[in-house]
């Protein structure tokens, strides 16, 4: 058997926890394209579950149903709105600057999805595990405001051109902030309990050393037994407010979402773009959302790692099944939990469907998707199936408690003014954020 | 008071306020949308809507009377009643009634100008049509009244 | 005065935009940019088209083009008898049909002296003030919008709904809902009117103090409202401004009290002022307003006194020669009608003061040297309506 | 370890063909009825007046060449936040000497109205 063979098989099959199968190239190559794979169907299929969700928490919170009528409560609405996109006519204007105009849809998308290359889903869930992957996350992230640039300058056209201004100045500005946040968290890497892990990893010798390694911080947090948030609180919860502002403002969301204001703006800088063109900045939004939230927990919320990491409770010993701390198996149960609720809720949803003939195909199609979720909840429970996707189930979790912050605040925020919005920036989030910073160093040189 | 300023603007609390009343409000209880065709408001009573022309439910008659006071009343005057007299009656009998729905404003004042209480406006908003030409009732139409698609639940 | 409008002002320390932009120094020179918003812009609240003078984000000068929905409401009326124009007043101010109402029947009442009698000015009354709250909280909704706040247009479109529902239930129409004669009312009030007009006062209380709880202490809220738009009260008197923002100004002048009409002298309530003039106050005196329109319609509706809807009127309506001018508090400011009569059924000619028209030329002085979301905010405060702009 | 950047091109591959092939796909399949009119930039419903390749604000350049500053100041801070602990105090010393530097110039450029908008 191969080399390369023998570690997909070995990676297969044993859950180990280091990232063994970077030692041969060809497995390397092999697992990274599956993973690819994977990344960019899971992206596709978390933006249109977001599309949706968004529509219907924000419908919920202003007392409206949101989509009801394509697929059961409107469940299929994003694919009716993609296929409607793709057959709609695309105008390009007659002054746009045709090849910029065409390609800047195109990078921003590219720069979206680059991200997830650094973002470890699990400890052994990712495309890559390079050694400067926050760098590499800082860099890629800032040629979107590139892209929406191309964009407001190539459509030749007041509004764009504002907003693509607007926001590129918004873009650069919190980037600083979210810089000297990040560099905090590179900070608390190097700190107590972190040095011991990375001389197995890297072999860096004696010192500890922090990382920039995604998979790396999130070992540290392991090893330093707690997440980031907490870490010298209050100031890992400052880095990380900082960041969560920054997320926010870096991905143009309410209530920073100056770029594409509407009522100011009309749409900002793809005011010029229709059809297809369009829905590529839409997905590249709702993209670079969910990375910039998987960035976000990577760094401070610990990853992969399930609440209380460090508990594993009195032993049990359960033939064939599983064996370890109880408090272990009780989180272990979670993620097989969490699709039972939904396909409770799912199937609660069939059963008060309209009983009409009409809503036929609607109710079977309900009931599907809720025996779906079922099917994916027992699946869970299979203990290898389960160890294998359980990093991956906690990490999402996470992420989606900021996608749901992100449509509170949506809902909720009136919209900063864009002389405001750099004073926040520029005023209080830098001077906090070199303030976090030094108050860090200081406190670790201590540690 | 500033104290307890600072204290709310640093614990975020106006911030916080706004997103529990919008949280609470995810609760499917509070949703106000109606589901239009299969769930149909309530008209009340007093609606003006689409225009009928009543007849007399026994003998099929017309109650209108060829007054014309309704076209009188009418101020974007679009009604347009024709009459002829009955040589054996010796009463002007209705022949055609036209109304322009297109540019009716739902005002009223025609329905109140009646005196036989023919003319109504009715409880039925439905009015949508393919064609304006369709927008423009006949007298047959109007002594139907209109007739919306009904949607059941 | 109320509660919050004190307790908010005498902490406020706003630092006004000064009126005349200055001009940028050289060195910060960059071509005058000039943006057309609306009339298809999202939040120029129809079809207001505003030419914008841009330096950078920064205004350097405005120019309103308005006419984009204009109708002919007045010239419409030299070819109508009185009673026959009355349902195109309510289609001028659309938000507030029932306020338009009110006043050309009492302009023509007036005309022909008589008054109507007291069980209908009851129900004018709470009728006019049930619209002042579903024209402030479309008001609100809207202005929130504009602000980037989604979510309180839906609250306040929900809870007009039910006012919308009582004039439904009442005079047969939602919107436009020609609603009064000359002379009274033509509809004597339905079944449970009183119940439900409690009730809704009961209803409609807690739901503003949610709405504030939304905006009024936010901070990005009032960031983006204080100190913005400001005007003092000797420029609105000079421009003619009225309402609400002549009000936040701090200029205590509202026709219910100076001038009383329909029976506005038995009622007791208050007029909120505002101190600053600027964007936030008027949101203020306008939630204020909401709860003191609450008040009269409690009132009112203890009130309501048995008799006649109607008054003497003669059928065919033929005021003598001559001239009349009535003004009302209409939710956005002084609504006046002109009325000039030649002793025919139909008028010679009506002039009508809208107050959205009016309020609408301080823009310009409100915005020089704000920025351009600024210029959202202060139409959006101004409350205007373009079918009253253009008519 | 360089067969660690092998995925990242791989990567960028899948990345560049999704929007390219969705672009494709949808040329085929999307109607193409130009007319004059709808070519024509937005603005509300008016004719442009003026083209929007003027010049612009110059504070956005402000803004861009701060940003470059403090950019490349962040981009400084990495090697030293990753060798933190073995720096010691030694860097910890020399790191807050280069930030008193950045401060000073920050405010500065506070008190001059670099960051001031209207």
């Amino acid at each position: 058997m191969p080399q390369w063979l023998q570690s997909v098989v070995d990676y297969v099959t044993k859950s180990n926890n280091t990232p063994g199968w970077y030692a041969d190239p060809v497995a390397s190559a092999i697992w990274a394209l599956i993973y690819i794979i994977l990344i960019f169907t899971g992206v596709s299929i978390a933006v249109i579950a977001m599309n949706w969700l968004e529509r219907k928490i924000l419908a919920h919170m202003q007392v409206r149903l949101g989509p009801m009528r394509v697929g059961p409560h409107g469940l299929l609405q994003p694919i009716a709105d993609a296929l409607k996109l793709l057959i709609k006519e695309d105008i390009m204007p007659d002054q746009a600057d045709k090849v910029v105009f065409w390609l800047a849809p195109v990078t921003i998308v590219i720069t979206a999805f680059t991200v997830y290359i650094v973002i470890p889903f699990g400890p052994t869930h990712a495309v890559t595990d390079m050694n400067i992957g926050l760098l590499f996350m800082l860099g890629v992230s800032s040629i979107g405001v590139l892209g929406i640039i191309m964009a407001g300058w190539a459509s030749n056209s007041h509004y764009p051109l504002m907003g693509s201004l607007r926001s590129s100045a918004q873009m650069v500005s919190y980037e600083i902030a979210m810089g000297m946040a990040v560099v905090s968290a590179v900070l608390m890497t190097s700190f107590k309990g972190g040095g011991n892990f990375f001389r197995q990893i890297y072999g860096t010798g004696g010192a500890s050393v922090g990382t920039l390694s995604m998979i790396g911080i999130v070992r540290a947090q392991e090893a330093q037994q707690t997440w980031f948030l907490f870490k010298f609180f209050p100031l890992g919860l400052i880095a990380f407010f900082i960041f969560a502002v920054a997320m926010v403002a870096e991905t143009n969301r309410a209530p920073f979402d100056l770029p594409e204001a509407e009522s100011e703006l009309v749409a900002g800088f793809h005011t010029e773009y229709s059809g297809f063109r369009w829905s590529l900045f839409f997905l590249a939004e709702y993209a670079a959302m969910i990375a910039v939230s998987s960035i976000a927990v990577t760094l401070w919320l610990g990853g992969w790692m399930r609440p209380f990491a460090s508990l594993h409770g009195p032993n049990v010993e359960i033939p064939n099944y599983w064996s370890g701390g109880a408090i272990d198996l009780a989180f272990a149960l979670v993620p097989a939990l969490t699709f039972f609720v939904l396909a409770l809720f799912a199937f609660i949803g069939t059963v008060r469907m309209p009983k009409h003939r009409a809503f036929r195909v609607q109710t079977i199609g309900l009931a599907g998707f809720a025996l779906a979720l079922g099917f994916i909840g027992l699946v869970l429970l299979e203990p290898h199936v389960r160890d294998r996707v359980q990093d991956i189930f906690w990490f999402s979790l996470k992420v989606a408690v900021f996608m749901y912050m992100y449509i509170w605040y949506r809902g909720t925020f009136p919209r900063y003014r864009f002389d405001q919005l750099m004073h926040l920036g520029w005023k209080f989030m830098i001077p906090t954020g070199i303030a976090v910073l030094i108050l860090t160093a200081a406190l670790g040189l201590g540690s | 008071m500033t104290m307890k300023k600072l204290l709310r603007k640093v614990l975020l609390l106006d911030l916080l306020q706004g997103l529990s009343l919008t949280f609470r409000y995810q609760d499917p209880k509070e949703i106000y949308t109606e589901q239009y065709p299969l769930q149909r408001p309530e008209v009340a009573e007093r609606y003006r809507g689409a225009p009928r022309l009543n007849v007399n439910p026994d003998t099929n008659e017309t109650l209108c009377i060829a007054c014309d006071l309704c076209a009188l009343a009418c101020p974007e005057h679009l009604i347009v009643v024709t009459s002829e007299r009955n040589e054996k009656t010796r009463r002007k009998e209705l022949t055609t009634f036209t109304y322009d729905l297109s540019r009716c404003m739902f005002c009223g004042l025609c329905e109140d100008a009646c005196p036989t209480d023919a003319l109504e406006l009715t409880q039925d908003f439905e009015l949508a049509n393919y064609t304006r030409e369709g927008a423009i009732w006949d007298r047959q139409t109007l002594e139907q009244g209109p007739q919306p698609t009904v949607y059941k639940k | 005065m109320s509660e919050i409008l004190k307790s908010e002002q005498s902490a406020s320390s706003v630092k006004h935009l000064e009126l005349e932009a200055t001009p940028s120094p050289a060195y910060l020179d960059s071509d005058e940019l000039i943006l057309n918003m609306g009339p298809q812009h999202p939040s120029t609240h129809g079809v207001l088209r505003v030419i914008l003078k841009l330096d950078g984000e920064k205004v350097m000068g405005t120019e309103c083009v308005i006419g984009y929905l204009h109708r002919g409401v007045e010239k419409i009326a030299e070819h109508r008898t009185y009673a026959m124009f009355n349902p195109y007043v309510d289609r001028m101010d659309y938000v507030a049909a029932v306020s338009n109402g009110l006043g050309y029947c009492e302009a023509v009442e007036k005309l022909l002296n008589i008054e109507a009698p007291p069980r209908a000015q009851h129900i004018r009354v709470i009728l006019a003030e049930l619209n002042r709250l579903a024209s402030h909280m479309l008001w609100l909704g809207t202005h929130a919008l504009d602000i980037g706040a989604i979510t309180p247009l839906f609250y306040t479109f929900r809870d007009r709904e039910e006012i919308l529902k009582i004039f439904e239930k009442y005079c047969g129409a939602r919107l436009t809902t020609h609603a009064f004669r000359i002379g009274g009312c033509l509809y004597e009030t339905y079944e449970g009117f009183e119940d439900e007009c409690r009730n809704f006062v009961k209803f409609v209380r807690p739901k503003i103090d949610e709405y504030e709880t939304l905006l009024t202490t936010n901070r990005i809220w009032v960031e983006r409202t204080k100190g913005v738009g400001y005007i003092s009260g000797d420029d609105c008197k000079a421009m003619g401004v009225t309402g609400p923002v002549l009000r936040a100004s701090g200029v205590k002048w509202d026709i219910r009290k100076a001038q009383p009409y329909s029976g506005y002298q038995n009622f007791d309530f208050d007029i909120p002022v505002g101190t600053n003039g600027d964007t936030y106050d008027r949101y203020l005196v306008r939630i204020a307003e909401m709860r003191q329109s609450l008040r009269i319609i409690e009132q009112a509706v203890e009130k309501l006194p048995e008799g006649p809807v109607m008054a003497k009127v003669p059928k065919v309506v033929k005021p003598a020669v001559g001239e009349v001018y009535h003004g009302i508090e209409s939710p956005k400011g002084e609504l006046g009608y002109f009325i000039v009569s030649d002793g025919s059924t139909q008028p010679y000619r009506i002039r009508v003061r809208p107050p959205s028209f009016v309020n609408l030329q301080a823009l310009d002085m409100m915005v020089r040297g704000a920025l351009v979301a600024d210029v959202v905010a202060v139409i959006g405060t101004i409350d205007i309506v373009l079918g009253e702009v253009d008519r | 370890m360089p067969q660690n950047y092998i995925p990242i091109f791989l990567f960028m591959l899948v990345a560049l063909a999704i929007p390219v092939v969705t672009l494709v796909i949808a040329k085929a399949v999307r109607p193409d009825n130009p007319h004059a009119t709808k070519l024509m930039p937005y603005e509300c419903g008016i004719d442009p007046v003026d083209t929007a390749r003027a010049r612009y604000t110059v504070r956005f350049y402000i803004v861009a060449i701060l940003f470059v500053v403090f950019d490349v100041e962040t981009i400084f801070l990495f090697p030293w936040a990753v060798q933190f602990k073995m720096l010691g105090w030694f860097g910890f010393v020399e790191m807050m000497v280069f930030l008193a530097i950045l401060v000073v110039g920050y405010v500065w450029i506070w008190k001059k109205g670099a960051l001031e908008w209207v």
